[in-house]
């Protein structure tokens, strides 16, 4: 069992840099896709680009979608209700987290395979770390 | 005047070449309390609106709407996309497969889309939102209908509604979206997003006329 | 008075995006310095790129330093111990925030032209924000 | 044989020899719960260590220890970076000015080394660390000291004690430092910061044997 992540930022270099960074600490077993920014490449959010990260991430055992902000959370949501309309699309759950300190949470619990709701579990414990 | 697809799609028109209009305007005030985009996000969003209509020709008002909302959704880019998509097809939702409707029903309609915006972004009145300008003028175009009154006359009442909602963000300091970063320093301005909110009612007052 | 903000993480790509996502946020008027991964460029932590942004982003009103985790913050923290020991540094406060969501906050606020000790707040409060 | 900038610089070259003769296995323990730089920072540090106390070229064991935290904290590039160096910075400051000094006052440095590490990463034994490899050397090294044993026989028993708090980090669960996001999987592997502090300790003993 591995379940998928998706990292939807409003900048495209962001969600590409948290993605690598986690997927460097959970391995490679665990799919890891940015959706960061429009699909034209502007800083905003593309709902088009998060579907199809969520497909791309999605190996059967759902997909952990984390979001930075404003319309990376919107448009998330707007996703997710889209997608219940739908039959035998893939399990999506929507982390309410710190994206980056979510990101690397959600990517290494999955690489322990654990199951959806324990990853978004851990993405969402993270609001509750200190650093100092 | 009924509102039917050819109106529906009208209106969609309308304010896709009154944002163009104003585009510079409503980036203007984006850029004083958010990132100044919200002009280009909604050139783009109602122009792929008009596109997804296009291509689909629906045939009632209510598929009109929610094939606007779908462009608006895809191609926006910004917060305002999903919150006026949403809108759109929950509107275009609730005129059911009328060929056509009368003022009450396109007044629950506009209550569908502000119940989705409030919905999707948690906004209440006086967060300075868009949902500050909606909110009056869907209980002035609710109050006109109730009233009897025609369709032409509730849209110029929501226009008008929705122009002072807007005025009244002027004082207030944001509590959603990312003008609410900004704490007391969004206080001042006229929010983007209720700006745009006030083009599109005058947009549909101007179709129905 | 204009606070300046380090971002200090274990990834270049992550320091770099993340602080060019809050400098869109907050305008030109803040200065915004990423400290991300080792000198040599790989992923971890350089007490001399720390060093470096720090002074790079003052401007005589104090830097707020935000790490994202590990390294980031033992070296961050090794370092304000070094600059507590010298005279007429940079005054420096680390913000125990979550990375992205403290970074806009921070930068932000500072664009508005409060001090430290209220920028470092805002980034601190950042772990109490929702976003579902 | 007393402990003097010599001696403390041989620990240092030894230490960095050690930890590039297993530096491979130190990675792959780090890989099998860290990131797998452990390694490669060690490594790294050391010889930064080196080239520092090269070039100072300090004249007490006080002054060569604190030379040596310089440059593991420069460069290591890991959080091993700053514990490390922060431990040798401490471990030098408390020997003060001394020319030479006997085993309870290296004792303390030892001491003051792990209350460094243990403030600035707020590990406590058990979490998983280098903390769980140092805790029983220092304890060994001061009992050996306070029975009036020599720095040779002190170091030896902390080599052995470190290498026992080794092996009893494998069943740990990590509570700090990046294995400790496993949870339960970091269980079942050496800690690789436990492995370089008995390595650094095996120094000790050996440059003073
Ligand atoms: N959570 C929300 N609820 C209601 N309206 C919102 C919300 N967030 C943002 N808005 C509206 O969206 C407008 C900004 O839209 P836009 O600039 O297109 O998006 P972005 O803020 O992502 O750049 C704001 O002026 C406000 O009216
Ligand atoms: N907070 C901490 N307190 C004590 N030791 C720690 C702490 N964090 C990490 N370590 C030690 O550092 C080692 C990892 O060092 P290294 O791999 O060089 O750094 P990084 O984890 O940044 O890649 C761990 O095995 C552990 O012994
Ligand atoms: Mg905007
Ligand atoms: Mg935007
Ligand atoms: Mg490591
Ligand atoms: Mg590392």
């Amino acid at each position: 069992m591995t379940v998928g992540i998706v990292l939807v930022s409003h900048s495209p270099a962001v969600a590409g840099s948290v993605a690598e960074l986690a997927s460097e600490l959970a391995g490679p077993s665990v799919a890891i896709r940015p959706a960061g920014g429009t699909d034209d490449g502007r800083f905003g959010t593309s709902i088009e680009l998060i579907a199809g990260a969520v497909n791309a991430a999605d190996s059967g055992d759902g997909v952990c979608v984390i979001m930075d902000m404003g319309s990376s959370v919107l448009t998330s949501k707007t996703l997710l209700e889209d997608l219940e309309d739908e039959d035998g699309g893939p399990v999506v759950r929507l982390a309410d987290a710190p994206f980056t300190e979510g990101a690397v949470a959600a990517a290494v619990l999955a690489s322990t395979g654990q199951g959806l709701d324990a990853v978004v579990d851990s993405a969402e414990q993270a609001w509750s770390m200190r650093k100092l | 005047m009924a509102f039917d697809a050819q109106t529906a799609t009208a209106w969609i028109t309308a304010s896709e070449a009154a944002v163009k209009a104003d585009e510079a305007r409503l980036t203007s005030l984006d850029a004083a309390i958010g990132d100044g985009d919200h002009g280009a996000n909604m050139a783009r969003g109602l122009a792929a609106a008009s596109t997804n209509i296009a291509e689909r020709a629906p045939s009632t008002p209510g598929d009109v709407l929610v094939a606007a909302g779908r462009g608006i959704v895809a191609k926006t880019g910004g917060a305002s996309g999903p919150l006026y998509g949403s809108a759109f097809r929950r509107a275009g939702k609730a005129l059911g497969d009328a060929a056509s409707v009368e003022a009450p029903v396109l007044g629950a309609a506009l209550e569908a889309a502000l119940t989705a915006i409030k919905e999707l972004g948690g906004a209440n009145e006086g967060d300075k939102t868009m949902v500050d300008a909606l909110t009056p003028a869907v209980a002035a175009f609710q109050a006109v209908a109730a009233d009897g009154g025609p369709i032409a006359a509730a849209a110029a009442a929501a226009a008008d509604a929705a122009e002072q909602g807007l005025s009244a963000t002027v004082p207030l300091q944001a509590r959603k979206g990312r003008a609410s970063y900004l704490g007391p320093r969004s206080i001042g301005h006229e929010d983007p997003g209720a700006a745009s909110t006030t083009l599109i009612l005058r947009a549909l007052a101007e179709v129905t006329a």
